[in-house]
């Protein structure tokens, strides 16, 4: 057993595939010797060779391209954005040439892209996005966002198994925040396309990932000694294909559900979950589905600005009591 | 500056036998017979959506194809029937795709000649410029990583070299000094717009010293000249050499897609192009140097006529996808919940 | 009074606001001599001079750009997409940095981006895109898209007026296939966040917008004829911001909806839409909200493969009599 | 190829007049000051994100900045503090913008000196790198077809010259012939990439031929050779001469930003570009030319610190931004039915 945070765990599951496999291969800038903008990578150019870990010109859009060209090929890239907000830069690709290869044209793109991803840090508006609302909307690709160590190691694994292209949003803001006791020689993968109760409940729910799992949970301590209220929580861990029975499954149990994310509300992953949950259980609810989010701005940097902007535990109890009371 | 320009005279027959010299003949003569029958099929509105001719360009696509070795792969774009017939797809395969076929190598998924057949050697191109740059790159980093002694080559036009994809994509290649090969077609329009309003530099040529690649260019018209530059880059490739950008001099003598009526050009412009036409040039280049007789290029027609003819009878009258083959293949599994969830929701 | 179609509203509209003020220009790829792919500003070029129509490079994340930066120095740009489905190149510097400009540097970047959107009309996968889910996400825009001539030539007026970013979608379906008869002095202007009833009706809604709305009046008044159903039509015209009063009211009047998009499921702004019906008049609810969309698929080519996956009139029926009876 | 390399041997005091020659070396003290109060700040936690520093780099932002006039308009990068203090942001707007004050000129939304003021004549950068080249050809287009006799200035890295917005920015540029100054700056390293892994090129300035532009060098440690190698393009441009590419060779003394140790890098190099310091190296060319005195640099330097002191007393102690006033100014009119939905739905 060893005590590990969410950035080593992470670590530790691409070094481990790396030595798994010689098809899977890095690129992203600053990955190689600098070993990442936040040292994911750290030791890798050392221990795998510079040809397996490529520091690539300031370009996503030959990252994300080079990828596909070589995943056609046999091989295993994984691409490294530095921050997750330059992913965008690659939009274009992602969307119409990666994801629609198979679709179209029988081509298999087993391909990874992760990067940091993510508010809570003072990062400003380019440094702190959540991007997982802008290719929810892709058929043909799948996206994953550990909230936890366990599933950082796990999720990493299970993404570069997988025969299709996965988008891995790892939080910054958890790195080195969240730890865990993995066990040595346990081989962990994480199940893509499967959710997590993480905390039972039976009051109501709340269906989350990532950061906000832990606010979700804080939240949900709070309101069992204040309120005497029982909260399941749901990590959904992946987004892509969501977990349309998890969803349901703690829908009909608790009949109430507010669902938190991060990012801002109009346009994000909630619209679809709700609209889910309206289409496959609508008679099960007690109460409006409600969403908490962030307010419908680009992420400000102050202190102040961000933390009013992105939903917060205390966001998160409000709604609660109001979904409870409803 | 790296960049060398390399007009250079083809030596007569650049080393080709006379049966590589009649096959060069029969792609050419098979890329225009093919469009030809589907302007034929587009009047008669067998073809589904716009139809895109390479009138003119044969030599451009048919040489530099016939200069990879077979492992090598190659991503052609809209006008590059050529290549792609070269590099082994059949006329069938052409046919069933701009009439949607089910049989078509994309089941009636993508349009014309947007498909694919790794094994054959030929990576099919999306409608987005330039991104086949970039995925290219990616191939032939495979090669490398390898030790595979194969060579890339992809085609832009003198529109596609202003997006950003190209940019990324060249620069990575010569970064890394990739097995790639870029065939630059300068055939003096972007649908309507001339290269000047493209690119301020007078020949696409000029862009290799920006990115430190080896440069060249040659008469785009001629398919000898044409399989000779081509042959030298990707033999340079092969060797470790690295990235040659290679502009070949055409001219788009139809306009963009079939629609275009091509107002923006003038008479005299055709005219002088269609003076220049690669495949009447060629059987002259043949006949008058004695390497094939009016016969046997005459053989090579009626032969291409029957391929074609013979493909047409095949596919012409095939249906098209059942619906619901629309759903399958989207990921390696179908994502299952979803799907029963979609249905029912449908029912 | 002239009969006019979708097509020639669009480009009378273009037409009078070049003229009637000079800070007006269009920029795009063949947009001069040629007059854009579909014709739309043909013959501006001649009578507004090069300079008012820009003939551009293959560079959409330049006109994107170019257009932005002339924005701030006061001019009202027009950017042309030869088809909307490459705006995705200009992802990045439009969700980035035009629609942020305002919020983060009180920068005004009053331009437009139009192009032609949508299926049906055998485009294959990237030439028949329906971009509004991938925008919908960005705080700082605005997004319209018009089903009828009046609106396609209202909206543009109005777009460009519009001191913020507005991306235009028309669709191409429509073009020619829409007529109206326009009075010719009068000045059309559709207020931009602003939905519209199209059809009254008591028994159930259809929210919907551009070609959509075509195929939901059809399906409006087969239900009517064959069910005797009263269908509410609601064409919301403006996808960004939301019309929540007339969505909301819609809901209030018939208590059941069916929400009609083009575009795919996953991710589609119906489920935005869905999440604010359940926010806000969840209670008025007397059945699920129900989502007609296409299948999460790349839209294929074969026309019977397109006609499967697109949304169809009888789609529409079948899910309108679902939620009737529910 | 319209590529000239000129790295000339500037005039020695390139037209200046005294007073000139001292505000330029008044700016670069300006410049480096400023950083090093902000060092402290970061030291005792009162900057609230990244720190990013130009060390060895002030003759290159200040020189250039200087070349332009009144109602020209640049746009700096993350190393271009200097080009923003020439163009008349203040001390106390950096501090304010780095320790996300109230009053900061962005109200604490944006950080660093992501700021502008198109008045001033400077454009505030985002991150995403490239973008800006194509938002300055826009700013550029609209001094043409205003027949402003107006000048634009973007700075690129020698690592954001990789990404495609640069490339469709400059190509846009280069065919309209846009009056824009385009300035690159090869400091040998894109956060820890050094420069033969961006790109295949030994100099960025081979870029230029590329895009059909006029190219140029210049010892970016040089204030002087830089001031007159970008006057030289800027001028050009205001005439109708069009784009020009100049690179400036110097070097990224400190990390990409303060967290960043430099471990990629020798000791040696380091040795050799401090021994380069172009202050220092300044302050020589005037006392030892007579253009200044020790003494006078001495109370340029103490006005300097003055500043920074009563800029930091200033605003030290200032209060963050007011949560609510998060949600103002996405759009120029608040969509209010929205706006009163949500405050709703979270009471
Ligand atoms: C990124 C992008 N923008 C716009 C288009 C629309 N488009 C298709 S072909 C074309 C012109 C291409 O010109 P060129 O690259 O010179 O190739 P050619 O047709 O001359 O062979 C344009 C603008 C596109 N396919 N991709
Ligand atoms: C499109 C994009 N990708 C990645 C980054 C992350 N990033 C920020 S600065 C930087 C290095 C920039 O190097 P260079 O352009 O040489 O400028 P310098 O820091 O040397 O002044 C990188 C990779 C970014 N800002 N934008
Ligand atoms: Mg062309
Ligand atoms: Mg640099």
């Amino acid at each position: 057993m060893a005590e590990v945070t969410y950035l080593e765990a992470l670590r530790d599951g691409l070094a481990e595939e790396m030595a798994r496999d010689e098809r899977v291969f890095i690129l992203g800038e600053d990955v190689g010797a600098y070993g990442g903008a936040f040292k994911v990578t750290e030791g890798f150019q050392k221990r795998f060779g510079e040809e397996r870990v490529i520091d690539t010109p300031i370009s996503e859009v030959a990252i994300v391209g080079a990828a596909a060209g070589a995943a056609h090929m046999g091989l295993r890239p994984v691409c490294e954005m530095q921050f997750i907000d330059f992913l965008s830069c690659a939009y274009s690709i992602l969307t119409n040439y990666v994801a629609t290869a198979r679709y179209r044209a029988g081509l298999k793109t087993p391909m990874v892209i992760r990067g940091p991803s993510g508010g809570y840090v003072r990062g400003g508006p380019f440094h702190s996005q959540n991007p997982e609302a802008a290719y929810l909307h892709t058929p043909g690709l799948k996206m994953v966002a550990p909230a936890t160590a366990r599933d950082a190691k796990g999720l990493i694994k299970a993404a570069i198994r997988d025969e299709d292209p996965v988008l891995y949003f790892e939080h910054k803001y958890l790195y080195r925040r969240i730890k865990e006791d993995l066990p040595d020689g346990e081989e962990i993968l994480t199940p893509i396309g499967q959710a997590k109760v993480v905390r039972e409940g039976k009051d109501l729910s709340i269906i989350t990932w990532s950061a906000m799992l832990w606010k979700s949970l804080e939240a949900a301590e709070q309101l069992e000694k204040t309120d005497g209220l029982s909260v399941e929580v749901v990590d959904l861990r992946t987004l892509l294909p969501l977990d349309d029975a998890a969803i349901v499954a703690t829908v009909k149990k608790t009949n109430r559900v507010l669902i938190a994310h991060e990012d801002t509300r109009t346009g994000g992953v909630a619209g679809e979950i709700t609209a889910r949950i309206n289409e496959l259980c609508f008679e099960w609810l007690d109460a409006p589905v409600k969403r908490v989010c962030a307010h419908d701005v680009p992420l400000p940097y102050a202190p102040t600005l961000e933390d009013f902007v992105l939903p917060q535990t205390d966001d998160l109890v409000r709604a609660a009591r109001w979904v409870a009371a409803y | 500056m790296t960049s060398t320009l390399e007009p250079g005279t083809p030596a007569l027959h650049a080393g080709l036998s006379q049966a590589q010299l009649h096959e060069l003949y029969y792609f050419m003569r098979l890329t225009r017979s093919i469009e030809e029958k589907l302007v034929n099929l587009y009047r008669q509105t067998k073809v589904i959506g716009g139809l895109f001719r390479s009138l003119g360009q044969e030599a451009d696509a048919v040489g530099s194809a016939y200069a990879l070795d077979k492992g090598d792969i190659l991503s052609p774009l809209i006008r590059n029937l050529g290549s792609m017939l070269v590099k082994g797809a059949t006329p069938v395969e052409v046919l069933r795709q701009y009439m949607a076929k089910a049989e078509s190598p994309t089941r009636g998924r993508e349009l014309n000649i947007h498909f694919n057949d790794l094994e054959r050697g030929f990576l099919g191109q999306i409608s987005h410029l330039g991104d086949m740059v970039a995925v290219m790159a990616g191939v032939t980093l495979s090669f490398r990583m390898r030790r595979e002694a194969r060579v890339g080559l992809v085609y832009v036009g003198d529109g596609a070299m202003s997006t950003g994809a190209f940019h990324e994509g060249i620069n990575f290649a010569a970064v890394q000094r990739l097995p790639l090969v870029i065939v630059a077609e300068n055939n003096g329009y972007a649908y309507s717009t001339p290269m000047h309003k493209q690119t301020a530099v007078a020949e696409l040529v000029e862009k290799a010293a920006g990115y430190g690649v080896r440069g060249a260019q040659a008469d785009g018209n001629d398919v000898l000249a044409v399989y000779e530059v081509t042959k030298e880059a990707v033999e340079r490739a092969r060797a470790g050499g690295g990235v040659t950008l290679i502009e070949l001099m055409t001219y788009r003598r139809k306009g963009h897609a079939e629609h275009d009526n091509q107002s923006y050009v003038t008479k005299e412009e055709l005219e002088a192009w269609a003076a220049k036409d690669p495949l009447d040039r060629y059987a002259r280049h043949l006949t008058e140097g004695g390497r094939a007789t009016a016969a046997e290029l005459a053989a090579i027609d009626a032969r291409v006529t029957a391929e074609i003819d013979t493909a047409v009878a095949l596919c012409e009258n095939e249906p098209l996808p059942e619906p619901a083959t629309a759903l399958d293949g989207v990921l390696a599994e179908p994502p299952k919940a979803e799907l029963e969830w979609y249905r029912r929701l449908d029912g």
